[in-house]
């Protein structure tokens, strides 16, 4: 029998794989389809303060091996996500929760992570720092070391769960931003959240999306988020939540032997949706073909 | 929602560049007309959503035109081939709304998911009038299709070159209804919504799960934010925020 | 008949279809294949000063929808390149040609430019900053608005052919460093490099690549790439050569589209050797279904 | 080089995870044994280089192990199949070199391209030795074809299941010969270098393109540097740097 429980900060879980936030709701439609307690965790739908509709259609546009969405943090603000969602998300799965957050302002992002920090369900805060700040230029917090740090800082003063800063992979350099998390407290690093992409109907002579450009997510990014995981495994010393294009039990090995802890899987739910499912089925007979008694043993091992 | 393995069974061309195919498999969830599939095809990241022309437990039918890369896949399917197809996804046309004189209107490639309505309604008793429109006279599907299931479905193109020149719109305004679903492009759903007493209004978006899960199609309604994909594709009168 | 013509810093090519540096060599494979001489330009492969082997094999991983390669700059040195390389390419095609050149030293860029600028055939100097100052912490030139600027000040200084500065994607803000270098004096902005990557070899346990990273291209970039053009098209006011994942003749419209005057297709000519040939064939049939009767017409339409 | 459309005519495994196929298309270019093929795989990007068996002007018929995705996709592909192919590429053996008692030293998936290397001498009127090294005998390919030339290999497993226990440089050591020709794991290749008087040696490297454009191959020689697709996948002896 092959072992493939992980830690993340304490917190066991049964497997690595934890489906995306922004890609499984709340958990509602996949239950219909299979049993969410097989899940390692799952990151919930990022939450704001308030409401949010999110941005104009068209929201999708497809891509070589990927999509890019401009969804914009759609979701039913904080109150209504720990009120109602998370009391129905909790008769579905029974595990500790990862909470991503969202702000668009330093003490946004503290109220979000004070509501979570409030609800049992939730064993990790993921931060989700690649919303522009509305107050300061409109630059993501997560593209320079120091906003990225002021919110860590923010978050962690206001919970004693731990704090996994996600960061955006449109920088220069994402080993600074990854330290910089780690010496303002971080427990953790996700990655990576979308690139930054766009396409244009050739038709209609408009690009795809409403909002011009969005987040770009699928195996196209794969590369790019193994190489992010492997330079920021090598720079930190808190553990990684990887992903970016996983959709198989190897990709999730992949990511693990690049430095990841757990991996979360993210647009294959979409076009798949028992992606997670049969990742987690075939991860014990990959493991296997490899030689890998201890899915932990291969944290990292490549140097 | 399941996940299934549909097999071409045959596949034409209707009209130059529109295609109706059958598909062979387990379609015993199909539960409405309106309700659409969404199908992977390879090479393709997302999946492409098509409505259901007509169905029964053990095969679904659809009419599809070509008007991208996708589609023109789709198109080149042979007998035979397989497609990984999730369904059936939406909410479908919902009947049971009390009418005494309903009005079916279709515009263009969505006048297949009405041709389903019609027969469940003939089915149920009550025999729709139809209106489809076109942009001309090649374009023209499933009139035969209508007066087998003995409604004489008007017929209105853009250009004349068939039926009553002009809009579906311009043919509304010689009936009698008091209860409308339609299907068709956006600006003819408009167009339809300010002569509809009531009605079922079915939408389109760019989709990237089709049931639910991402929130890439979601609109905003008068009773809150609305999936296209899971709580449409279908949205009634009332509901629209036009 | 559609007019393909387009016009680079007042070089008309027959059409916009350039083999992009690297993945067409000095054209020779693919003269045996198809007439060059309907190519609207060729970049050849990036010149150093001196001959340079490149990286340790192996240099090549494949990816989802394209591939890492870390060749290395592997070239024969400039003065081969401008008595052997040049002389044979130019009996193969008779057109301008864009010399992509590279250094690791700002005296390296300079020599490397003074003698493109001495050969007939060169109508473009396009100048790769994507490489590492050696001298200054190993950081890319391309990276840094500074950087990138000084190098296009360094080589306008030796020249009075157009320079183009190719920018790498690996940067927060990539409309910094074009308008940097447009301040600097660039005659144009080449763009994208290659995205930074890494795989890894699950059975072996290793990265694929011997120098674990390297540059990601292919289909997988282009919605990267169409976003960086767009949005350094809308900031500066030089011509843009578009690149990045471009396979077909739609992408090169929508590149166009975006905002390039001339599109380069790179990797799509080491799958399909035909491509480029190929793309110029399928471009006024597309250009008549999409009503364009003159291509240049479209490029930045959308806004 | 060309690019050619072939058809799968048949395919079968010779052994647990090794398939021979033979696909049917325009070969009249190969000229050499030890050229390779490059083949394009649905839902792949770069394509797989494999070496040619045997061939004629109407077919050429390879032999690849599984080892990964892509080859797992190609030993599914089925008759009447077909595959998008650039050939032939690199240089192949070269027969001209005169040698009187030739040796060829297969080790594993690396006996193929020896096999129609054989074949060609066989034609010239040379016989030559041959050797050829397995892990075990489940992996042992080709005897009988080898046998049908007027060849009796000498065969060599490292677990000792069949003919001598060991490597092929253990079954060198009792031979005669002044000219190797080989073809295997490069471990196995270096081997044979240090036994080998002079001869060929078949390389493998990652490719991108496999026909010279993008130096993704790159080795150094004594005499510069060469591309293992293009100026390979022979190099000779004297110009090996090892
Ligand atoms: C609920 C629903 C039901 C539909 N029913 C039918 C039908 O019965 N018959 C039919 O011919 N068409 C139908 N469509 C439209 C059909 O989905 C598109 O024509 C098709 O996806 C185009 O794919 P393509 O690859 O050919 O075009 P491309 O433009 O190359 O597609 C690129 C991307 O845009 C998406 N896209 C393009 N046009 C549309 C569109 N109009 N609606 C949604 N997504 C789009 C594609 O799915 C794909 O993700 C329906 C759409 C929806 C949302
Ligand atoms: C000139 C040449 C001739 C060859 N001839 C044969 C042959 O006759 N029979 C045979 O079974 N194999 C042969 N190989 C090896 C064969 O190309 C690889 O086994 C195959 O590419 C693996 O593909 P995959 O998708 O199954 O493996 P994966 O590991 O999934 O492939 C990933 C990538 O690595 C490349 N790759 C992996 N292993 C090798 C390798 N050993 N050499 C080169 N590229 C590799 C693949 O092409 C692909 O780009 C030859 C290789 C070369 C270079
Ligand atoms: C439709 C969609 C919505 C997303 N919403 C969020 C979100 O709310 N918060 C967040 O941190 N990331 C969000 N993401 C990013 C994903 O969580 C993930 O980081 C990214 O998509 C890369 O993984 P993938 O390639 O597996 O999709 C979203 C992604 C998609 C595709
Ligand atoms: C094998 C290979 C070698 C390359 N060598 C160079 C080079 O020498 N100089 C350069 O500026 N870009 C080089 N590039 C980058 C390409 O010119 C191009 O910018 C990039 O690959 C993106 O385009 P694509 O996705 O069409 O390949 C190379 C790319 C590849 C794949
Ligand atoms: S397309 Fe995903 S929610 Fe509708
Ligand atoms: S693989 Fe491209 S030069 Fe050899």
């Amino acid at each position: 029998m092959v072992d493939l429980k992980v830690t993340l900060s304490g917190i066991t879980l049964d497997n690595p794989v934890i489906p995306a936030s922004g890609t499984f709701g709340y958990g509602k439609e996949f239950a219909e389809l299979y049993d969410l307690d097989i899940l390692g965790s799952i990151s919930f739908k990022g939450t704001t303060r308030d409401a949010r509709l999110g941005n104009p259609l068209p929201r999708i546009a497809e891509c070589p091996c990927g999509l890019i969405n401009s969804v914009g943090l759609q979701n039913p603000g904080l109150d209504a996500v720990c009120e109602k969602e998370l009391p129905e998300l909790g008769k579905l799965y029974h595990k500790p929760l990862i909470a991503n957050i969202s702000g668009f302002s330093p003490d946004e992002y503290a109220a979000c992570a004070a509501a979570m920090d409030k609800q049992a369900q939730v064993g990790i805060i993921e931060v989700n720092v690649s919303c522009p700040n509305v107050h300061n230029g409109g630059m993501a917090y997560g593209v320079l070391p120091e906003s990225a740090a002021e919110i860590t800082r923010t978050v962690k003063a206001v919970t004693s769960k731990p704090v996994y800063i996600k960061l955006s992979p449109n920088v220069t350099d994402i080993v600074s931003i990854a330290k910089a998390c780690e010496e303002a407290g971080a427990d953790g690093i996700s990655l990576i959240n979308t690139l930054l992409g766009m396409r244009i109907d050739i038709n209609r002579r408009k690009p795809v999306i409403a909002n011009k450009m969005g987040g770009f997510s699928g195996p196209a990014i794969f590369p790019v988020a193994v190489r992010m995981v492997y330079q920021v495994a090598n720079a930190v010393s808190i553990p990684i939540i990887g992903m970016g294009g996983v959709s198989s039990a190897r990709d999730v090995i992949e990511m693990m032997m690049a430095g990841a802890t757990a991996v979360q899987v993210g647009a294959a739910n979409l076009v798949n949706p028992f992606a997670c499912k049969e990742i987690i089925e075939q991860l014990p007979c990959v493991c296997e073909e490899l030689g890998i008694e201890k899915l932990a043993d291969i944290i990292g091992i490549v140097k | 929602m399941k996940r299934q393995i549909l097999k071409v069974n045959n596949s034409r061309e209707l009209q130059p560049g529109i295609f109706i195919m059958t598909l062979d498999g387990d379609c015993s969830e199909i539960s409405a007309p309106g309700q659409f599939i969404n199908i992977r095809l390879d090479g393709f990241y997302l999946r492409r959503p098509i409505s259901i022309y007509s169905y029964d437990t053990g095969f679904v039918t659809i009419i599809f035109k070509v008007v991208g890369q996708g589609t023109k896949a789709l198109a080149e399917a042979e007998r035979g081939d397989t497609f990984d197809v999730l369904m059936p996804l939406g909410n479908g046309f919902d009947l049971s709304k009390g009418a005494s004189k309903p009005l079916l209107v279709g515009g263009g490639i969505g006048v297949p998911p009405l041709y389903g309505l019609a027969e469940a309604m003939v089915t149920a008793g009550t025999v729709p009038q139809v209106v489809m429109g076109f942009n001309s006279e090649k374009e023209i599907i499933l009139t035969d299709e209508f007066r087998a299931l003995g409604i004489e479905p008007v017929i209105t193109t853009a250009d004349g070159s068939a039926g009553i020149r002009g809009f579906v719109t311009d043919a509304m305004k010689d009936l009698e209804f008091d209860y409308v679903y339609t299907c068709g492009p956006e600006p003819m759903l408009k167009a339809v919504y300010d002569l509809a007493p009531d009605g079922q209004f079915s939408f389109e978006a760019r989709m990237a799960c089709g049931f639910g899960a991402c929130m890439g199609c979601t609109c905003e309604t008068k009773y809150g934010y609305k999936r296209i994909c899971k709580d449409g594709p279908i949205l009634y009168k009332e509901e629209i925020k036009w």
